[in-house]
């Protein structure tokens, strides 16, 4: 791809910053290789890429959280050197991290002011900080309490005191890496009329995101990074959503391959009244039922926390159901452990794929044959390091999984090749049940297509697929049968159609259809 | 009455050295830097306040020097942690057992006083005679005649307490404590407050150590802190860290060597079991607490933000 | 380590120097016990121009005691071994029966075989005659203005091991000798290092009434001496005379002579003298054990109360008890 | 939203409410060979110093420090004898680490294994090899006993084993002293020892004088099942992921918490069973103080070792090696026995250090 000629902008003051030639390099990749990026005030610079194109490093550079191998900052068309987070602060660049930097047990203005309270001597001026705190939040219309503890915080609530921790600051130019990634769309929308309020107020606002339908309500121009390189540099109006899909992934694909529906048999996995507790013991999913047959894809969509991930670790075995009852292929196995639930033949795509999908301190090796310690295929008596390295080398190939090795170790892995040796793990074994809780999370085009075509293939192979997730067009292009589930109830049933993203959007939101 | 009285007293004389090495001993851990070293500090500490208040006549510079030293071993801590990378735990499980090596070795080699290293003439830390206030029904008689660093010990605590929750530097040790990520990004440097925290238990060991050293007898022996400090760290961990918590643990404990020896003075001719009782009480009051907390998340599924200190490498 | 060696090549009539080795069961320092062993043997290495090499261990370090006794025995180079304490006994037993040629001396314990001379001391005699002391002082309030008259002494062990129960005894009959009504308090530190311990367990005892307090804890036992110093009472000191430490509280210190006992020994052993095989007895009546009074604190006439008890002892009118 | 704050700092754990007390995350140590060596080097480098420092005739203290064990087939026993046991509590440090907690309760465990198999044989009346074979078990059952209070705690509660373990070796301490004293004692001794055993029980001696005894025999056995378990049976396989990530253990279907427990009976049952050959194959009787810290030693050699059982096995000839090197050491020259404990701290934090470790 070449890198087109940014249309002169009409009427357009100086950028206020440029990035020229940033280079950096971990190890032997290089994370962002060359850009060069110029913001003008007043603008909302969208900036694209696939996972691990260097959107964040390249942010980060700017930001003084990593240096820079090579390039210059310009701000105001003059070279600084952002050398830590509090320059970049003093320079007039702020932040809103991918992955919240807030402190759970501190104030929503202990947080604001972290690292810069204002005080007398040693002593932190609480009400001086708390006032400030009020003051700018009624005036960029983001509401929160001052002295409510973060924990307490929904996630829009959590991003909002990200955002006026770099307000504090009174930024002139303000980063936001993925802020809608964790947002529910009613909470998308009133954000994106903050951010709006910020450009108008000339702020200059950088927006990485994954999703082109948001950046196309907002951004006024766009930045296109691919394995760290600089692939466009575009005003919004002059590309289309397809252009744009090819540039981000290199290729020219539709950004989802159209899956044909399945064609159910038999119930296999059946869930009767399953009422279930979270870790402090509230009633989190209340009297849920739900079957699953042969050859059918069921997608659970919902917001996240509304008791998903309950569900799956109660079906799964990891969560002991309070009521209720779950029988797989007729074989009753409420409440029995997750080893049991294993041998009943169901397979698991787990949520928190690192914590749980593997042991990052484990090589792939280990990690994939982990799932075949019951069988003579790791050795007789006494494993075999030679049959072990055979199997996993295997199914390496045939799940794309890659590695500098079977010995590499897991953690290791990037994030799509991790999930990768999971599904290698899970499915390769023909489970009857599949169930997988946000199997493409985090993951770029080509990544979640795989997982997905991985899926559908099993369901074709006469496996039950229970698709748990929380990502609309997920669920929609690849479930069978669509059911909501909101406030721990299912809400909503499709069955008989594919329903539109707008349809289940407001079920979602509204607990009811 | 009088019974009360000399039990408060027996107490609060145990409470010195624990209290004094938890206050510390909570920064560090508030900043998720435990330091399971504060045994190891106190003996280094003790060792070098007798040696100080023996050279110098003056037992304050005793204590002095015993607080510097006190850091300076904690520093060693911080050093294998963060400069060598082991693990906290691990490193202050090595730190202990390098005190008892090193203090061993200065006493025989350095003072050429084999086994233990008991100087004569040396002045004591002053003790606090509270002249007519001793006339108090209970506390008088309790608090008459303790030694100054009981009340050094006590200003301790206070401040530590304000130091945690009224300063910036205690909202950053928090912010450490939750989350390095946080800190970094508005450029506070876990490290730097971690160390920082490490030394601040070190010292207040030092004081502790000190007292077993110096305030009653000036006598050192490398067995002299009979695992006081880690009962300190007990103390900690069942105060959750928190300066009133991190006190009454403290207390605790001490209550509980102070009973150890009332219940010997009733011959119920098992002394040497009586003699266990603190280390028992440590473990019950931790096994009480870690139930009762299991009890609050029971419906909690396994841990998994776990990762063990050491693997063995292929 | 404290490898303290003395004497000079070859003594004064040009024979070749006697090598004496001293392993022993514990270390040096504790102003007691184990530092008058030291002091007899250094003298006796002074006096009969041999040479002396003391070996220490950790007193919690048994396998090392064997070692040390072994390595000693092995080298072949000592024409005497000497040796001490309760605990070294068993250990010296297996060792001695594997160097039958080897020559020891063992102090603190009966002799345990043919090639092994052991020197034993009544401590429960010599705790005797303090416990009278004990009794006698708060008895006499008006002879001892720092006692209450309560009625009551104490005890403090290091630990609670027989050795320490044979004070013990010795002290409470001693005490009862005098009135059978004195009540008597015994409590262990749980260590023989930890003087902090024992100052607090002292000053307890003393809340509690004990007017005197002895001291049976080794290095520990500092604080007791501390602690009867700065309550306002009475201390008994032990093995070694005290009394120096804390002069205005410390009444006596009941003496374990095993300094000079080592160096008569020694001088035996040198006149070739020394028996194998037999036990020397440091029993009141050959000042083996003994009481060492300060004459400041302790009036005559109650000193001579002791002593007569103590003639008692000798003539065989009390036999003292014991634990052993 | 829980996700979002401790999100990427799964690794240093974020406390969760209360997880203070809980012994959860930490940093990993990958324990490499060039780590082992390389402590090692530098910490017999630092003793030469201190040597240097104290002793009056450094050559001579050198001498008897690293070759001294070999002069004498005796020392060279002794060395044996001490290897013996350190390996055995060297493996009981290693399961307990492997499996993810820390039992630092070894001491206390090897102790009362050490006075129960003083006692156990002579009261049931066994003798022989029968004797021998009992109270060996007997110490190892008692090991196991005296950790399952931690173990269950920590295993049901996430109670921190660290200091409950450690607690134990005080309690346990003073327990021997109070059962030997009013159980077990020997009535003709002075000292707190149990009567002397039937020569009968002895476990026979390979180089006498030296206390070198078959139990190296007993110990190799052992080392060669250890290694078997942990690199090449599913169990082994299964403890290691147990007590690497419970949670995907658990999530695997392993029992994690089972394995936890089970590995802390057997580290409990291996510091006992120390204990027992310490007794029948050394003192022959339980004479209080009949360890010098094998249980804490033994965590400095598993450390070296690598946590790998052959490694151990290396690990505790070296580190006794020195110990009887540190006696001759002693005996000859000026600079005491405490230079073992030194060299023991120096080498933990050198041995776990990560930047001498350099990548894992
Ligand atoms: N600290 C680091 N060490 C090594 N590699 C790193 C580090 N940080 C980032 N990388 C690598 O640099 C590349 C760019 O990472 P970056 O986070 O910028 O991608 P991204 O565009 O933000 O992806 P995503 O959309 O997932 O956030 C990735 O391959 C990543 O693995
Ligand atoms: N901390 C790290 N240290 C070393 N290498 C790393 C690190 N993080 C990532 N990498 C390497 O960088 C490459 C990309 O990592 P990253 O996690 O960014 O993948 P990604 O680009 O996000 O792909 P995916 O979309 O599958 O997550 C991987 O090959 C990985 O090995
Ligand atoms: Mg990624
Ligand atoms: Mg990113």
């Amino acid at each position: 791809m070449t890198d087109r000629p940014v249309p002169a902008a009409p009427a357009q003051d100086p950028p206020v910053l440029r990035l020229e030639g940033i280079v950096k390099r971990f190890g032997t990749m290089t994370a962002v290789d060359t850009v060069d990026l110029e913001i003008r005030a007043g603008e909302i610079h969208a900036l694209l890429g696939e996972n691990g194109a260097g959107k964040s490093t390249l942010m980060n550079c700017l930001f003084g959280l990593v240096q820079p191998d090579e390039g210059t900052i310009l701000l105001d068309g003059l070279p600084v050197d952002v050398t830590s987070p509090r320059r970049a602060l003093e320079l007039g660049i702020g932040m809103v991290h991918q992955h919240f930097k807030l402190v759970p047990s501190l104030t929503v203005a202990q947080n604001v002011f972290l690292g810069s309270e204002p005080h007398t001597g040693p002593f932190v001026q609480t009400r001086t900080a708390e006032e400030t705190v009020a003051r700018l939040a009624d005036e960029y219309g983001l509401d929160v309490r001052p002295d409510e503890k973060v924990r307490s915080l929904s996630v829009g609530a959590q991003q909002r005191v990200e955002i006026l921790r770099a307000l504090a600051k009174d930024v002139r130019i303000l980063v936001l890496d993925e802020p809608t990634a964790v947002l529910t769309p009613a909470e998308t929308e009133r954000f994106f009329d903050v951010v709006r309020g910020f450009a108008a107020r000339g702020l200059a606002v950088v927006l990485i995101s994954h999703h082109l339908k948001e950046v196309r309500q907002v951004a006024d121009r766009v930045t296109v990074l691919r394995l760290g390189k600089r692939v466009a540099h575009e005003a919004i109006g002059d590309v289309t959503n397809a252009d744009l899909a090819a540039l981000i992934t290199g290729e020219t694909r539709p950004v989802s391959s159209e899956v044909q529906r399945g064609t159910p048999g038999a119930t296999v996995l059946e869930v009767e009244g399953l009422t279930l507790r979270n870790g402090r013991g509230v009633e989190v999913v209340h009297d849920v039922s739900l079957r699953v047959a042969a050859g059918e894809i069921v997608g659970v969509l919902g917001i996240a926390g509304n008791g998903q991930t309950e569900l799956v670790e109660a079906v799964t075995g990891l969560r002991k159901p309070t009521a209720g009852r779950i029988t797989v292929k007729g074989v009753d196995t409420t409440g029995a452990s997750p080893g049991t639930v294993r041998a009943a033949g169901v397979g698991h795509i787990p949520e928190d794929r690192i914590g749980r999908g593997m042991a990052g301190y484990w090589s792939v090796d280990h990690n994939i044959t982990a799932g075949y310690l019951d069988t003579d295929e790791v050795g007789g008596r006494l494993l075999s390091d030679s049959k072990a390295s055979s199997l996993s080398a295997r199914l390496m190939k045939e799940f794309d999984v890659r590695a500098s090795s079977g010995r590499q170790l897991a953690r290791r892995l990037s994030g799509g090749n991790a999930q990768k040796m999971v599904l290698a793990r899970e499915l390769s074994r023909q489970p009857d049940v599949v169930v997988c809780a946000e199997p493409t999370r985090g993951l770029d085009i080509a990544a979640t297509d795989f997982v997905r075509r991985e899926l559908v293939a099993r369901r074709d192979a006469g496996g039950a697929v229970l698709l748990v997730s929380s990502e609309i067009e997920e669920v929609t292009q690849v479930a069978d049968r669509v059911l909501i589930i909101s406030a721990g109830r299912i809400v909503a049933e499709y069955a008989d159609h594919r329903p539109s993203e707008a349809e289940v959007g407001r079920a979602m939101l509204e607990g009811k259809s | 009455m009088n019974a009360t009285a000399d039990f408060l007293a027996i107490l609060l004389t145990s409470l010195v050295p624990i209290l004094a090495a938890a206050v510390g001993g909570m920064f560090a851990e508030r900043a998720r830097a435990s330091n399971i070293a504060l045994d190891g500090c106190m003996l280094v500490a003790a060792l070098a306040a007798i040696v100080a208040g023996a050279k110098s006549g003056n037992p304050w510079i005793g204590v002095l020097v015993a607080v510097a030293a006190g850091a300076a071993y904690s520093a060693i801590l911080a050093f294998a942690a963060f400069f060598l990378r082991c693990d906290l735990i691990i490193a202050g499980i090595a730190a202990n057992l390098l005190a008892t090596g090193v203090t061993l070795l200065v006493v025989q080699n350095v003072l050429d006083s084999p086994g233990t290293y008991s100087p004569t003439g040396v002045d004591l830390v002053p003790r606090v005679p509270l002249g007519p206030l001793a006339d108090i029904p209970v506390l008088g008689r309790a608090l008459d005649r303790q030694s100054a660093l009981l009340y050094v010990t006590v200003v301790l605590a206070v401040v530590a307490a304000i130091v945690l929750n009224r300063t910036r530097f205690g909202v950053h040790v928090k912010a450490v404590g939750e989350s390095d990520e946080a800190a970094l990004a508005v450029g506070i440097k876990p490290i730097l407050v971690r160390t920082v925290t490490i030394l601040i238990s070190g010292a207040c060991a030092g004081v502790g150590g000190a007292y077993l050293s110096t305030s009653s007898v000036a006598s050192f022996n490398s067995q002299l802190t009979g695992g006081l400090g880690f009962i300190a760290f007990a103390a900690v961990i069942f105060g959750r860290a928190t300066p009133w918590g991190t006190v009454l643990a403290s207390l605790l404990f001490a209550a509980a060597t102070s009973l150890s020896i009332r219940l010997q003075g009733t011959d119920l001719g098992i002394q040497q079991l009586v003699h266990a009782l603190p280390y028992v009480a440590t473990v019950v009051a931790l096994s009480v607490q870690a139930i009762g907390l299991t009890r609050r998340d029971r419906y909690d599924v396994s841990e998994t933000t776990y990762v063990p200190a050491i693997i063995p490498k292929g | 380590g404290g490898g303290s060696s003395s004497g000079d090549e070859g003594s004064a009539d040009g024979t070749k120097t006697i090598n004496i080795s001293a392993p022993l069961s514990g270390q040096l320092g504790d102003k007691s016990f184990m530092d008058s062993a030291n002091e007899g043997l250094q003298s006796a290495a002074k006096d009969f121009g041999v040479k002396v090499k003391v070996i220490e261990a950790g007193a919690d370090d048994a396998p090392a005691w064997e070692r040390n006794l072994t390595e000693a025995s092995a080298s072949g180079k000592n024409d005497l071994i000497v040796t001490g304490g309760t605990v070294m006994a068993s250990t010296l037993k297996k060792v001695a029966a594997q160097f039958p040629e080897q020559k020891y001396l063992i102090f603190d314990s009966p002799s345990v075989g043919d090639n092994v001379t052991g020197i034993s001391y009544a401590q429960n005699e010599g705790a005797f005659l303090v416990g009278a002391l004990a009794a006698l002082v708060t008895k006499n309030p008006d002879q001892f203005p720092r006692a209450k008259g309560t009625g009551k002494i104490g005890l403090v062990g290091g630990m609670d091991i027989p050795v320490i129960r044979d004070f013990a005894v010795g002290y409470e009959q001693g005490a009862k000798a005098i009135d059978p009504s004195i009540e008597v308090d015994v409590r262990f530190v749980g260590d023989f290092e930890s003087a902090q311990g024992a100052f607090d367990l002292a000053t307890a005892m003393y809340n509690d009434g004990s007017d005197v307090v002895y001291q049976v804890a080794g290095a520990a036992g500092l604080g007791v001496l501390k602690a009867g110093e700065e309550s306002g009472r009475y201390a008994i000191g032990t093995d070694s005379d005290q009394n120096g430490l804390q002069p205005d509280s410390t009444v006596a210190s009941a003496l374990k002579a095993v300094g000079t006992t080592v160096h008569l020994a020694i001088e035996q052993f040198v006149d070739g003298k020394l028996e194998m095989g037999t036990t020397i007895n440091g029993g009141i009546d050959n000042d083996g054990v003994g009481i060492a009074f300060n004459d400041e604190l302790v009036p005559a006439d109650i000193q001579k109360q002791v002593d007569d008890l103590r003639q008692q002892v000798i003539d065989g009118d009390i036999t003292v008890k014991s634990a052993l | 939203m829980t996700n979002q704050l401790t999100g990427s700092e799964n690794e240093a754990g974020t406390p969760r409410a209360g997880s203070w007390m809980t012994a959860t995350a930490r940093r990993v140590v990958p324990l490499g060979l060039r780590q082992s060596l390389i402590a090692i080097v530098l910490g017999l480098a630092i003793c030469f110093v201190v040597i240097l420092l104290v002793a009056s005739d450094p050559l001579a203290a050198f001498d008897s420090f690293i070759v001294g064990t070999f002069r004498s087939t005796y020392s060279f026993g002794s060395m044996i004898a001490i290897a013996t046991v350190l390996v055995l509590t060297a493996l009981a440090a290693a399961v307990s680490f492997r499996s993810g907690a820390f039992n630092i309760g070894t001491e206390g465990q090897l102790v009362l294994g050490g006075l129960v198999a003083a006692v156990t044989a002579q009261h049931l009346g066994v003798t022989g090899l029968v004797g021998q074979a009992v109270a060996l078990v007997a110490a190892a059952v008692a090991g196991a006993l005296w950790i399952t209070i931690p173990a269950i705690l920590r295993v049901r509660y996430r109670t921190n084993e660290i200091l409950t373990t450690l607690m134990f070796n005080y309690i346990a301490a003073d327990l021997a002293l109070y059962l030997v004293n009013s159980y077990f004692r020997d009535e003709t001794s002075g000292a707190v020892e149990t009567p002397p055993l039937d020569q009968s029980m002895w476990l026979e001696r390979i180089l006498p004088p030296s206390a070198a005894n078959v139990g190296v025999v007993l110990v190799i056995v052992i080392v060669t099942a250890m290694w078997v378990l942990f690199d090449r049976t599913r169990t082994g396989r299964r403890m290691e992921a147990s007590g690497m990530q419970p949670a995907f253990a658990e999530y695997l279907g392993i029992r994690s918490h089972r394995y936890l427990f089970c590995s802390l009976l057997g580290s409990g049952a291996l510091a006992g069973l120390a204990g027992g050959v310490a007794i029948l194959g050394i003192t022959h009787a339980y004479v209080s103080g009949f360890s010098p810290q094998y249980g804490f030693l033994g965590i400095t050699v598993a450390l070296i070792g690598r946590l790998r059982p052959v490694g151990i096995l290396l690990a505790a000839f070296l580190y006794s090696t020195l110990m009887t090197g540190a006696t001759a050491m002693q005996s000859t020259t000026d600079v005491p026995f405490a230079l073992v404990f030194v060299l023991q701290g120096v080498l933990i934090l050198l041995i776990t250090s990560q930047r001498t470790g350099g990548k894992a």
